[in-house]
């Protein structure tokens, strides 16, 4: 029964977190940001519906299978949002290129 | 569960909402293409959710092949497709 | 009621989706859409109680189908600067034109669909009776690979014909990249280190085929998959494979299962399977169509891009 | 179909709306890839009516139905790849993207 609560508890969470991803990739300025946002939904959501769901689990079997699930979107979204930021990086004009690059020098 | 199951995963179609704005917004091609990466994670949610509320064990391996085919599209837009510039 | 909700929410996204993807000017942007109109498709399966399908529109509508139109885009987009456009009085008539025949289609088939009776027999039961002769607990797969094996036969010569045409549409394989002379290091090492999964997993959706949900066509659709971003990321080069073993890929579903039908034919019945055979014969028969739909689908996406002229006849190629 | 399930009706209305903004691209659209996503809406739209009114008896989808789908699906996409290329080597050998009746420039 507890269990069961704290099922529900952490996919409600999760849930929180894909509105975050959401709100973030359609309010945030630019695509450096959003991409940010995009993986909070990705590893943090995912991650946090697949526990819950895991947790409530009826097998071990299905709870190895979200775990799986879990471990495949969080490598494909690490390699997604890297393609896709440093393609942005490698494709802006000059000026951008040149504004990217102090920003990577001050931080 | 699996109410609170079913009540997540029409929510979770419900944040499709903003992120199919930012789809058609862009501006640019990777704004577009990041945006269809977080729908097919919310899809992918969404049916792990609905094969629990509905005992429908296959839904998660519907999710599984979803999420093994989430990066084909970043990888086929950032080496095979040019922004206009 | 909130089932319905959910039904009616995926119905009119599903419309509004399909009429954005063909709105749009800039096909990119259509085959983008494209890919979450598929999404939403499988979704849409996942309703009507039919998970195989969803299974299949996930790995070929939405994975294989957009990456096909996303690529073709890219490559016309590429060339095509400004895209060629019509005096706009060509573009209205057309336009007219096909509003017209949309909603004549449209109209027909609402009026078609509504005469149909609300509920129908259908051949659930026939196939739930005769099931445990075929082996197999997945009524689908029982269908596809025993009550109508011909059908599914012919479907995977269909296949093994269409990635014969696009062959002999180019002259060498042709896989390019646009923006990075270098493979890039992260991605070769997420194909290398994902290429076992993904075997797995299309293995596993095989195996479970003869009693689930899954089969021959999604396994090799996620193949597919694989061959597509290995050669993408560099860690595969098509071109170094021999042209036999090419050929054997692409052909292995047809080769297996004409030998079965042989082997069936010669012992009395074509494709009937023996009983006590029966499975072992569906497993082999859908692990060569796995195989082959997997390299037709992979050729089809990579070799999609016809080389340019000039390369074609043996000049320097000159990158976009 | 006035005693059809609920589910049922909401998603052949839906595949009738597919066909018709299908057919609507086909013809209105003269770049022929357009061509080609159309006429993948239009045949989804035919794959969604049929799945649909398969589900009438919701207790037992008929499979029949379902694995004539699943061979559209997969046979779907290798014509489509084969439209696909034959318009990219109509662009290379041409620079074109229509068909010649439909073309505006040289």
């Amino acid at each position: 029964m507890a269990v069961d609560v704290l099922g529900a508890v952490l996919a409600v969470a999760g849930a929180a977190f894909f509105t975050a991803g959401a709100v973030g990739v359609l309010r945030l300025p630019d695509l450096h940001s959003r991409l940010h946002a995009l993986t909070k939904a990705d590893n943090v959501g995912l991650g946090l519906v697949a526990a819950g769901l895991a947790l409530t689990a009826g097998s071990a079997s299905e709870a190895l299978k979200l775990g799986l699930l879990w471990l495949v979107t969080v490598s494909a979204s690490a390699t997604a949002t890297y393609l896709l930021a440093a393609t942005a990086h490698e494709r802006a004009p000059r000026s951008g290129r040149a504004r990217a690059a102090e920003v990577d020098g001050a931080g | 569960m699996s109410a609170v199951a079913l009540g997540l995963a029409g929510y979770l179609l419900v944040t499709l909402v903003p992120v199919a704005l930012r789809a058609l917004r862009g501006p640019t091609t990777a704004d577009r293409v990041l945006a269809v990466t977080l729908a097919g994670t919310t899809g992918i949610a969404a049916l792990a959710l609905i094969g629990r509320a509905t005992g429908v064990g296959a839904l998660l391996d519907v999710a599984l092949v979803l999420a093994v085919l989430a990066a084909v599209p970043v990888v086929v837009y950032t080496t095979r497709v040019v922004d206009r510039s | 009621m909130p089932a319905e909700a959910l039904d009616v929410l995926i119905a009119v996204a599903l419309c509004w989706l399909a009429w954005r993807v063909l709105a749009d000017r800039d096909l990119v942007r259509s085959a983008l859409l494209y890919v979450a109109f598929g999404l939403l498709l499988a979704l849409a399966w996942v309703r009507l109680g039919a998970p195989d399908l969803a299974l299949a529109e996930a790995a070929i509508g939405a994975g294989v189908t957009g990456v096909l139109f996303l690529d073709a885009a890219g490559a016309l987009r590429r060339r095509l600067p400004t895209a060629a456009q019509g005096p706009r009085p060509a573009r209205r008539r057309l336009a007219v034109l096909g509003s017209a025949a949309g909603a004549l289609a449209a109209a027909g088939l609402a009026v078609a669909v509504a005469a149909l009776p609300g509920e129908q027999e259908g051949l659930a039961r026939p196939v739930e009776e005769n099931l445990p002769a075929t082996g197999v607990g997945n009524p689908i797969t029982g269908v596809l690979l025993s009550f109508r094996a011909w059908d599914t036969l012919l479907e995977v010569a269909v296949l093994f014909v269409g990635a014969a045409a696009v062959l002999t549409l180019r002259a060498e394989w042709t896989v390019r990249m646009v923006a990075r002379r270098r493979p890039d290091p992260l991605l070769l090492g997420f194909a290398r280190a994902g290429a076992p999964v993904v075997v797995l997993v299309s293995g596993y959706l095989l195996w479970l085929g003869g009693s689930a949900p899954g089969g021959a066509f999604q396994a090799g659709a996620l193949l597919g998959a694989l061959a597509l971003v290995l050669a993408l990321a560099g860690a595969v080069d098509p071109a170094s494979v021999p042209g036999l073993a090419q050929r054997l890929l692409l052909t292995a579903g047809t080769l297996v299962f004409v030998a079965a039908a042989l082997a069936t034919a010669a012992a009395g019945d074509v494709l009937a399977w023996p009983h006590e055979l029966a499975y072992e014969i569906i497993l082999a028969v859908e692990t060569g169509i796995a195989v082959s739909v997997g390299a037709a689908l992979g050729a089809l996406v990579l070799v999609a891009k016809p080389p340019r002229r000039e390369e074609a006849e043996g000049q320097v190629p000159e990158e976009a | 179909m006035s005693s059809a399930p609920f589910v049922v009706v909401v998603y052949a209305a839906a595949s009738v709306v597919l066909v018709g903004l299908g057919v609507r691209g086909l013809v209105a659209r003269p770049n022929l890839l357009s061509k080609v996503i159309a006429l993948n809406v239009t045949g989804s739209g035919v794959f969604l009516l049929l799945v649909a009114l398969a589900r009438r008896r919701p207790d037992a989808p008929d499979p029949v139905v379902h694995a004539l789908v699943l061979t559209g699906i997969v046979v779907a996409v290798s014509m489509t790849a084969m439209a696909v290329a034959l318009v990219r080597r109509l662009h290379r050998d041409t620079g074109q993207t229509r068909l010649p009746h439909e073309e505006q420039r040289p």
